[in-house]
C-alpha cells in the first residue's frame, strides 16, 4: 500500500490549513483569534468603518500580544483612524491599559512608558506601539527612528493603508505610484501618485540593525500572529508593518478587504519577510501568484489605470516591474514544500511549532 | 549645605535630591549644564532608580516624558528657546493629560535672527499651554523651586515649568545651600500618580473629546490653576518649615510699604533693580520692587493689593509681544483694572542685552518725573534703526534687518561714509 | 542613598491607584465602547446557511457523502459507517462496484482532482465487515409485512430500509445466491464475492427473510398466500439482447449474461477458447472480454460497431481491459460466422451525424466463440399478467412514487425505466421503502426540499491547500491476466484519512472559525465546538467580509428590511 | 564690593578663573558671583569673565562696567579690544608676560592708577614651567592674591584644589605659589626703598 509522502503529511488538513480555526489542527497550533477566550483587545462598538482593515489588524495583533503577555501590555497610539475611531468621548473599545498623545511622537511615549516599568521593575509588563502610516513613515518618523536607535524596548506596529485615510485620503509617503488620493489626483500626463517617490519603512527599519522587524497582511492571520508572537520573544526595538487595506480610502467594495490584503501579497507588491538584526531571515513564498492587474482593478483609487478602452498598459507593467523586483529580492516563487508548514504558513525552521 | 556652585549644577543636584525615575532631555544652550550635571549623577550612581534618556528631539523629550509620567514614574525634562517651540505641541498635550511632569526652561530668546542670549521670549510663548510657569530670581531659588514644583506639580496632577535665566543665572557661579537627602525626602514624598497605566487597573488616556464636553474640559484646567494659587504659597511655607528659608510663592515684595513707583518684573533682573533701589532710596526715592514667582496661574489679586496704593507701576519685563507691548505688562494691567494707577511698559534684556544699572537709574528718574513713555525699550540704538527705518522707507528691498544692523553696528555701512 | 528603597513604599501607591480620580473626559474606562449598539448601521445582514454539496446532489444512492467524510476526517470510521448506512447498506460494494457520479460533480475537481470518495467509502465499508458493526435504528415494529421479489441491489436495499422503519420484510429470490447483478453482472476481480456476501448478510442479519430459488409465478397470488400488505418488484433484467447473426453452429455464440452468471452458479467456468470475440460496447462487454482473458483466452477482441468515443463503457474499464491486453476493433460490424469460426466483419465509419455507416469493406475474424453483449431485457413474462400493469418498450412503469398500476405493487430497479446500475438500483429500493413505509400508514411520502447547491463559485479556494488525489494501488498486470484477485488495492488508515480531508465541505460550515476571525467588530459569536456560530446583530455593520471569507459558501448576504 | 574682570581667549581658562576666584572668597565665607562673558566660547575667540566679592549678598547681574581689578591673560588683545573701559582710578591690573607694561605698549592707559597696582608676570611660562601645559588662569590668581590683598594665597590654593586634583592640581597650585611671591617680592623690595 502506498504510504503517505512527506508533503501530504505536511498538509494534513487540506480542507482548512489555512482557515482561522478548525477543528482538526492541534491546539496550540491554532490561531489567538480562533480562541473562544481571545481577548478582543478592541471590543465591539468601535467605529470603525464596514469591512476595516485596520479595525482588524489592530485586533489580530493586540489580542496575540495579549495571550503571550498574559494580557500584562500598554498600548500607545498615534493620532489618525485607529485612535478616533476607538476612542470617542465617552466610549473606548480598548480593553488594555492605553493611551493616546500626539500624532508624531507615540515611539517616545513608548519609550517612555518603557523606561518607566524598566525603573519600576515590572519587567513583565510590555510596550507596544502603534500608528498608521503617517504616523509612522511621515510625521513619527523621526521619533521612530530616536526609539530604535536607542533599542528600547517596545514593539512598535505600523497599520499601513497607505494614505491618511482620517483627514480624508492625502498621499502619504506609503501612497504607492499612480494611487488616486485627495493630493494626487488622476489628473495631467501622470495620473495618481508619482513613481519613484515613497520610501520602504521596514527596510529602514532594519537599517537599525534592531532584532526584529516583519511585514505582515491581515489576509494571513497565522503568519501575522506567529510574527507578532515571534517579536514578543524579543526585548529591545521591533518593528511589524501590518497592510491593512481601507475600504473608503481606496473605494473597494466592504467585503473584499481581506481578498486584497491577499491580493496584494499574491501579486508580490507587499513581500512577506522577516529581519533579526538587520539581515533577512525569512520571506513567505507566494502560494498562488496573480498578476498586479487583479490587485488593482477592484480599487477605485486606481480606476484610471482601466479606464474604457484606454487602459494603461504602460504604467502597469511598471506596477508589474515592481512586483517582479520583489520575488527576485525576497525569492517568493520558491519552492520549499518539504520546509514548508502547512498550519502556520510559514517555512518550519521559522515556525513557533517546531 | 552651602556651595559655591554653578547654577545649572545646583540645579541638577536638585532634582536628584528630589527623586526623579525618569529623566530625558536634547541639549541646547543654555539647558546643557543641567542635563549633563543629571546624567552624570545618574551615571556616577549617585541617583539610583532613575533612568537618564537621550533622545532624538525635544518633542521626543517630552514625549518620553509622557509616557513615564503616565506611566507614575516622577519625570523631569528641561530645554530652552527654540526646544521649547519645537516641543510645543507636547507642552499643551502633557497638560492636557494632567501629568505631573517638571521642566526647566533655561531662559533663551527666540529667532531668528538666532540668538543664545537671555530673554523671556520662549517661555511667554508657551504661558497659555496650561503649565504653571515659576521664575527663580536666584540660583538658591532656582534650587529650591525645583524641590517645590515636584510637589505642586503632582499636588495638582499638572506640569510645573521652572523658569531660570539662561547664562545669568545657569551659568553664574554662586553661593548656593543645596538641602540634605533627609530634609528633601521629609518635605517630598514619592510620587503618587492620579492616574496610571497599569494592566492591573486598565483605561484609555487622552481620548477625543469633542465640542459636547471640550469647553467643560478647559473650564476645570483653569479652575485647577486657580486652585494653584493656594497651593504655590502653602507650599513655599511648607518648604521654609523644613528648609528654614523663603523661597517660591506667587510673588517677592521688596520695600513695597511706602513705594510710589514700583517696578514689577520677572527673574534674575529683579536683583539688579534691588540695588538700583536701595540706592535710589539713599536720595529719599520712594522706589520697591515686585517680582513674580508666579506668572500661571497669575497672581491677579495678590499682584493687585501690592499695586494699588503706589503712584506708578513700571513693568521691566524681557519679552515684547511685538504688535502690542509688552507681555507681562499686559497682565498687570489687567490686575489693575480700575485702580487708577498708571502702569509703564519697559522692554529690556532682549536677547542678552545687558541690563545696566546706570540706564536702569536713569529710566527710573525719568519714570518719577512722569516723563516715561508708556512703552520704552530700554537702551534702544535709537541712531541704528533710525537709520535702518530711513533705510526702509527709501526702498521697499533692503535686505534683512539683522544684517543691515549688524553692517551699521560693524560701521561697514555706506550710509556712513 | 540606600535610605531611598524603604522611602518608596510601593504598597502605598499601588493602594492609592485603586481610588485614583480620573480626568474627566480624557481618561475613559475600558470596554465602554459597548454601549455604542453598530448594528443600526446595517444595510445588509448576513445569515448562515446551508448548501446541497455537488457529490450528494450526485448520489444515485442519496447518501450524504460530506456527512459521512466529515465524520471519516476525524477518524469516526464507525460514525462514518453508520451516517452511510442511513442510505446505502451496502458501502464495501460501492465503494468498489459504483461508478461514483459524486466524483464527477465533485467540486475538488477544480481545484485539483476530485476527492476519492469511493476508495473511502471502499475503506470505511471494509472497516465495518472487518469490526462487524451493524447499523443502529430504533424503530418499533409496524406489523405489517411487505413481500420483495428479487435480492439484488434494489430488492435488498428496499428490505433494509423497510426493515429500519419497522416493517416485516420476505424476499423470494429466483437465483441460488442473493446480490443479483452484484454477482452476476460484475465480475469478482472488481468485486470480490467476500464483500458481497458479507454486506448481504449483515442486512438479512437486520431480521429479514430470504427464500432462494423461489421464482414468483403470480404475484397477487403470492401475496393473499403470505398476506402480504405491499410488494416491491425488483427482478432486474437478466435476458440477453439477441440479435440474429447466420451461422452454422450457434453452439459457438454465447451471451455474456449468461456467461457471467455461469461464472458464479456453473460447475467449472464456461469454455470459450483460445480466441474470444466479444460482441458490443457497453461494460458488460468489457466485463465478458476481462473475464475470457482470465480464463485463459490467447486473444480477446472486442468488436464494436463506433467509435471509441461512443462506446457506453467507463474509461477506466477499458483502460484496464488494455493493460491486460484485450484488444478493440471498433467500426466494426460482425455479419456472420462460419463453421470454423471465422467470422465476417464489415468495416464502418463515422458519417457526418456521428452515426457508423457501412462502408462495405470487410475483414475476418478468427475466433472460437463469440460472446454477445448488446444489453439485457427485463423477463416480463409473469408481470404481464397482473391486472393495470403497463409495460413499455419491455419496462414497466411506476408513478413518480413507485408504484405500479397495480395498488400496493411498486418496482424498482433495472427492470423500470432508468440507468442500470447497482447504485441506482439502491437508490429505487430507498425511495421505494419510503413510499411503501407511506403508503402503508394511508400517506404520501413527501420528500424534504432541496438546499441550493453549492456551486464551485461559491467557495474560497485560498484557504484550501492544493493536495493531490491518492492513487488506489493496483495489482501487477500478469496476476490480473491470470487470477480473479481484485484489481484495485483499498486505502489505509493514514491514506483514507488523508483523503477524507480533501473534501472541501462544500456550503456547509466545518467550524473552520473564518468568520468568528474576519470580523472587524467581533460581532460573530463563537458557540463552541459542534454549535457552530451565530452572529450578534447588535454590533455587526454588515461589511460582507464573513461572506466572503467563509471558505464553504455557508453565509450569505441578505438585505435588511427597512 | 570688589569687582574683577578677566579677560582671555577661548581655551585659556578664562571662565574657570572667575569660578577660582569665587570659589576663594566663598572658602572665606565671603559672597562671591562669578559669571563669563555668554555665548558660544570658541578656542581662539576673546573671552572676558567677572566675579564679584562682597561680604553681603551680590544681587546684581549687569556685566562688570567699572572694575576693581583686570586680570588680562592674553596681551595680544591689547590691539583688538580696550580691555581697560570702566577700570576703576584705583583698580589693579594684573597682565600675562615676559614683557613689562611700557614695552607692552600700555604704560599710559596704567598711569591713571596708583603704583604698586599693575603688574606683568610671565603666567604661561610659569605654567609651562610647573605643569608643562599653558594655562595661565590659575597662576594669574596667585599673583592676583599677591597683588589685590583680596584673598589669602590659602584660599586660592584650596579653590584650585577642589577644582583640579592630583597632579595637575599641584602643578597649578606650584605654579600659582611662584606668581604669588613673585608679585610679593616686588611689593616687599619696593617698601624697602
Amino acid at each position: 500500500m502506498n504510504k503517505l509522502d512527506n508533503k501530504q503529511r505536511v498538509k494534513f488538513y487540506q480542507k482548512g490549513t489555512f482557515t482561522v480555526g478548525n477543528r482538526l489542527v492541534d491546539k496550540k497550533a491554532r490561531s489567538v483569534q480562533a480562541s473562544m477566550e481571545r481577548s478582543n483587545a478592541i471590543t465591539s462598538g468601535h467605529r470603525a468603518c464596514q469591512g476595516c482593515g485596520e479595525a482588524l489588524g489592530a485586533r489580530y495583533a493586540m489580542d496575540t500580544v495579549m495571550r503571550v503577555t498574559n494580557g500584562k501590555a500598554i498600548a500607545c497610539n498615534a493620532t489618525g483612524c485607529l485612535e478616533v475611531f476607538t476612542t470617542p468621548y465617552p466610549e473606548t473599545s480598548w480593553q488594555l491599559p492605553w493611551i493616546h498623545s500626539l500624532f508624531g511622537n507615540t515611539p517616545a511615549v513608548a519609550t517612555g512608558i518603557a523606561a518607566a516599568l524598566r525603573v519600576k521593575g515590572k519587567k513583565d509588563v510590555r510596550v507596544i506601539a502603534q500608528g498608521g502610516d503617517g504616523g509612522t513613515t511621515d510625521i513619527g518618523f523621526g521619533c521612530l527612528s530616536g526609539m530604535f536607535e536607542r533599542n528600547d524596548d517596545v514593539l512598535y506596529i505600523c497599520y499601513d493603508n497607505e494614505a491618511y485615510m482620517n483627514t480624508g485620503v492625502q498621499r502619504s509617503s506609503a501612497t504607492p505610484p499612480t494611487a488616486r488620493t485627495a493630493t494626487t489626483m488622476p489628473l495631467g500626463d501622470a495620473p495618481g501618485n508619482v513613481f519613484g517617490t515613497g520610501k520602504s519603512m521596514p527596510l529602514i527599519a532594519m537599517a537599525h540593525n534592531i532584532p526584529y522587524v516583519a511585514t505582515a497582511s491581515v489576509s494571513n492571520l497565522h503568519d501575522l500572529e506567529t510574527k507578532v508572537e515571534k517579536a514578543m520573544t524579543y526585548r529591545g526595538a521591533r518593528y511589524i508593518h501590518i497592510y491593512v487595506p481601507c475600504p473608503l480610502g481606496w473605494g473597494h467594495a466592504s467585503d473584499i478587504t481581506i481578498q486584497l490584503a491577499r491580493l496584494v501579497v499574491d501579486c508580490a507588491l507587499f513581500p512577506l519577510f522577516e529581519a533579526e538584526h538587520g539581515v533577512v531571515t525569512g520571506s513567505i513564498p507566494i502560494r498562488k501568484r496573480v498578476p498586479v492587474e487583479e490587485y488593482l482593478r477592484p480599487q477605485r483609487r486606481f480606476a484610471h489605470l482601466f479606464k474604457k478602452g484606454a487602459i494603461d498598459t504602460p504604467r502597469i507593467a511598471k506596477i508589474q516591474k515592481m512586483a517582479d523586483a520583489n520575488i527576485k529580492r525576497f525569492n517568493l516563487l520558491r519552492k520549499e514544500v518539504e520546509a514548508f508548514d502547512g498550519v502556520t504558513g510559514l517555512s518550519l525552521k521559522d515556525s513557533k511549532y517546531t | 549645605m552651602f556651595e559655591q556652585i554653578e547654577g545649572s549644577n545646583a540645579v541638577a543636584k536638585c532634582i536628584a535630591l528630589s527623586r526623579p525615575e525618569v529623566i530625558c532631555a536634547y541639549p541646547i544652550s543654555p539647558q546643557t549644564h543641567i542635563v549633563e550635571g543629571c546624567g552624570k549623577l545618574v551615571k556616577s550612581g549617585k541617583l539610583k532608580n532613575c533612568e537618564f534618556i537621550n533622545v532624538e528631539s525635544e518633542f521626543g523629550a517630552l514625549s518620553v516624558a509622557i509616557g513615564s509620567s503616565a506611566t507614575g514614574a516622577r519625570t523631569y525634562t528641561a530645554t530652552a528657546s527654540q526646544g521649547l517651540l519645537f516641543m510645543a505641541e507636547a507642552v499643551y498635550n502633557a497638560s492636557g493629560l494632567g501629568l505631573p511632569i517638571v521642566m526647566t526652561i533655561g531662559n533663551r530668546a527666540i529667532g531668528a535672527p538666532i540668538n543664545i542670549w537671555n530673554d523671556h521670549t520662549d517661555s511667554m510663548s508657551m504661558r497659555d499651554a496650561g503649565w504653571l510657569q515659576l521664575f527663580a530670581e536666584t540660583n538658591q531659588e532656582a534650587a529650591d523651586l525645583h524641590i517645590q514644583a515636584f510637589k505642586i506639580a503632582e499636588r495638582l496632577s499638572m506640569p510645573v515649568m521652572v523658569c531660570m535665566d539662561g547664562f545669568i543665572l545657569t551659568h553664574a557661579y554662586d553661593r548656593v545651600d543645596i538641602p540634605s537627602q533627609e530634609k528633601v525626602d521629609a518635605f517630598l514624598p514619592p510620587f503618587k500618580p492620579r492616574q496610571i497605566l497599569d494592566p492591573a487597573n486598565p483605561y484609555s488616556i487622552g481620548a477625543m473629546v469633542g465640542p459636547e464636553a471640550f469647553l467643560e474640559v478647559r473650564y476645570l484646567a483653569h479652575e485647577k490653576q486657580q486652585r494653584a494659587l493656594k497651593i504655590i504659597p502653602e507650599i513655599a511655607k511648607e518648604f521654609k518649615g523644613v528648609f528654614g528659608r523663603d523661597s517660591g510663592g506667587l510673588t517677592r515684595n521688596y520695600k513695597l510699604e511706602d513705594a510710589e513707583t514700583i517696578v514689577v518684573t520677572l527673574g534674575s533682573v529683579a536683583g539688579t533693580i534691588k540695588d538700583v533701589v536701595d540706592r535710589m532710596r539713599e536720595k529719599g526715592k520712594k522706589i520697591g520692587v515686585l517680582s513674580i514667582c508666579s506668572f500661571r496661574p497669575f497672581p491677579k489679586l495678590e499682584i493687585r493689593k501690592a499695586l494699588e496704593n503706589s503712584k506708578r507701576v513700571i513693568v521691566l519685563e524681557k519679552s515684547l509681544a511685538v504688535g502690542f507691548g509688552g507681555v507681562v505688562a499686559n497682565n498687570v494691567m489687567m490686575s489693575m483694572q480700575g485702580t487708577g494707577v498708571h502702569v509703564y511698559t519697559v522692554v529690556a534684556g532682549l536677547g542678552g542685552r545687558p541690563i545696566t544699572q546706570p540706564s536702569l537709574e536713569k529710566m527710573l528718574q525719568v519714570a518719577e518725573n512722569d516723563k516715561l513713555d508708556d512703552l520704552t525699550f530700554l537702551d534702544l540704538e535709537r541712531e541704528v534703526v533710525e537709520r535702518e527705518l530711513k533705510r526702509e522707507r527709501a526702498s521697499e528691498k533692503s535686505g534683512p534687518i539683522a544684517e543691515n544692523i549688524l553692517r551699521d553696528i560693524a560701521g561697514l555701512d555706506e550710509a556712513k561714509r | 542613598m540606600e535610605e531611598k528603597e524603604k522611602l518608596t513604599p510601593k504598597k502605598d501607591i499601588e493602594k492609592d491607584l485603586k481610588n485614583i480620580k480620573k480626568p474627566f473626559a480624557i481618561t475613559l474606562d475600558v470596554g465602554s465602547s459597548l454601549a455604542n449598539e453598530t448594528g443600526s448601521w446595517r444595510t445588509e445582514r448576513p445569515v448562515y446557511l446551508d448548501r446541497l454539496p455537488p457529490c450528494n446532489n450526485a448520489c444515485p444512492a442519496g447518501e450524504n457523502i460530506q456527512a459521512w467524510l466529515y465524520l471519516a476526517e476525524e477518524k469516526d470510521y464507525e460514525g462514518a459507517f453508520q451516517e452511510i448506512m442511513k442510505n446505502n447498506p451496502m458501502p464495501a460494494t460501492h465503494g468498489r462496484a459504483c461508478y461514483h457520479p459524486c466524483e464527477t460533480a465533485c467540486n475538488r475537481k477544480d481545484v485539483d482532482t476530485a476527492v476519492n470518495i469511493h476508495a473511502v467509502e471502499r475503506f470505511i465499508g471494509d472497516q465495518a465487515i472487518e469490526h462487524r458493526w451493524i447499523p443502529k435504528h430504533d424503530a418499533k415494529p409496524s406489523n405489517k409485512t411487505v413481500l420483495i421479489i428479487g435480492a439484488g441491489p434494489s430488492g435488498l436495499s428496499a428490505a433494509y430500509h423497510l426493515t429500519r422503519s419497522g416493517h416485516k420484510v420476505t424476499i423470494y429470490e429466483a437465483g441460488p445466491v442473493a446480490g443479483g447483478m452484484m454477482s452476476f453482472g460484475i465480475p469478482a476481480y472488481r468485486l470480490p464475492r467476500n464483500i458481497i456476501e458479507a454486506e448481504v448478510k449483515r442486512i438479512l442479519d437486520t431480521g429479514i427473510e430470504l427464500k432462494l430459488n423461489h421464482k414468483v409465478e403470480n404475484i397477487e397470488h403470492e401475496m393473499k398466500a403470505g398476506k402480504f400488505d405491499a410488494c416491491f418488484l425488483a427482478i432486474g433484467a437478466h435476458l440477453a439482447k439477441r440479435i440474429d447473426i447466420p451461422t452454422p453452429d450457434t453452439s459457438k455464440i454465447l451471451d455474456a449474461a449468461g456467461v457471467l452468471r455461469e461464472m458464479e452458479t456453473g460447475k467449472n467456468p464456461p469454455k470459450l477458447g483460445r480466441r474470444v470475440v466479444v460482441y458490443g460496447g457497453g461494460d458488460t462487454a468489457v466485463d465478458v472480454a476481462r473475464t475470457a482473458k482470465r480464463l485463459g483466452a490467447e486473444e480477446t477482441i472486442i468488436v464494436y460497431r463506433s467509435g471509441p468515443g461512443q462506446m457506453k463503457a467507463h474509461d477506466f474499464e477499458v483502460r484496464e481491459a488494455l493493460e491486460e491486453g484485450v484488444k478493440l476493433n471498433w467500426l466494426s460490424t460482425i455479419k456472420e460466422m462460419d463453421a470454423s469460426g471465422s467470422i465476417k466483419v464489415e468495416k464502418m465509419e463515422l458519417g457526418d451525424d456521428g452515426y457508423p455507416k457501412p462502408t462495405g469493406k470487410f475483414e475476418t475474424i478468427e475466433a472460437d466463440s463469440m460472446v454477445l453483449a448488446l444489453g439485457q431485457n427485463v423477463d416480463t413474462s409473469f408481470i404481464k399478467k397482473i391486472p393495470g400493469i403497463k409495460i413499455a418498450d419491455n419496462v414497466v412503469e411506476v408513478n413518480s412514487s413507485m408504484m405500479t398500476g397495480y395498488p400496493g405493487l411498486f418496482a424498482g430497479g433495472d427492470m423500470v425505466p432508468s440507468e442500470r446500475t447497482i447504485t441506482v438500483a439502491v437508490g429505487h429500493g430507498k425511495k421505494a421503502a419510503r413510499e411503501i413505509d407511506a403508503w402503508l400508514s394511508g400517506k404520501t411520502y413527501k420528500p424534504l426540499p432541496k438546499h441550493e447547491l453549492a456551486s464551485f463559485d461559491k467557495l474560497n479556494k485560498w484557504y484550501y491547500t492544493d493536495a493531490p488525489i491518492t492513487v488506489q494501488p493496483q495489482l501487477q498486470t500478469v496476476r490480473r491476466q491470470t487470477t480473479f484477485e481484485e484489481v484495485l488495492g483499498g486505502l489505509d488508515g493514514s491514506n483514507a484519512l488523508y483523503e477524507a480531508r480533501r473534501c472541501l465541505s462544500c456550503g456547509n460550515c466545518f467550524e473552520c472559525d473564518n468568520c468568528y476571525g474576519v470580523c472587524p467588530d467581533n460581532a460573530v459569536i463563537k458557540l463552541g465546538p459542534g454549535k457552530r456560530f451565530k452572529f450578534n446583530y447588535d454590533y455587526c455593520k454588515g461589511c460582507g467580509v464573513c461572506v466572503k471569507e467563509c471558505p464553504c459558501g455557508a453565509i450569505k448576504m441578505e438585505p435588511e428590511e427597512i | 564690593m570688589f569687582q574683577t574682570r578677566i579677560h582671555g581667549r577661548g581655551g585659556q581658562g578664562v571662565v574657570t578663573a572667575a569660578e577660582l576666584l569665587s570659589v576663594a572668597a566663598f572658602i572665606e565665607g565671603r559672597h562671591a558671583q562669578a559669571f563669563p562673558s555668554f555665548g558660544s566660547e570658541r578656542t581662539g575667540a576673546p573671552v572676558v569673565s567677572y566675579c564679584r566679592i562682597d561680604d553681603k549678598e551680590v544681587r546684581t547681574r549687569e556685566p562688570i562696567l567699572e572694575p576693581d581689578a583686570l586680570i588680562i591673560q592674553d596681551p595680544t588683545l591689547f590691539n583688538s579690544l580696550d580691555v581697560f573701559q570702566g577700570l576703576k582710578s584705583d583698580g589693579y591690573v594684573l597682565v600675562n608676560s615676559n614683557k613689562n607694561l611700557e614695552e607692552l605698549g600700555v604704560a599710559d592707559a596704567v598711569k591713571e592708577i596708583p603704583d604698586k597696582h599693575a603688574y606683568c608676570v610671565p603666567a604661561t611660562e610659569i605654567a609651562m614651567k610647573h605643569m608643562g601645559r599653558p594655562m595661565p588662569n590659575a597662576v594669574l590668581l596667585g599673583g592676583f592674591a599677591a597683588m589685590s590683598g583680596q584673598l589669602a594665597f590659602k584660599s586660592v590654593e584650596k579653590a584650585i584644589q577642589s577644582k583640579f586634583s592630583g597632579k595637575i592640581g599641584d602643578g597649578n597650585i606650584a605654579a600659582a605659589l611662584a606668581a604669588f611671591d613673585i608679585i610679593k617680592k616686588i611689593t616687599t623690595t619696593e617698601k624697602k626703598e
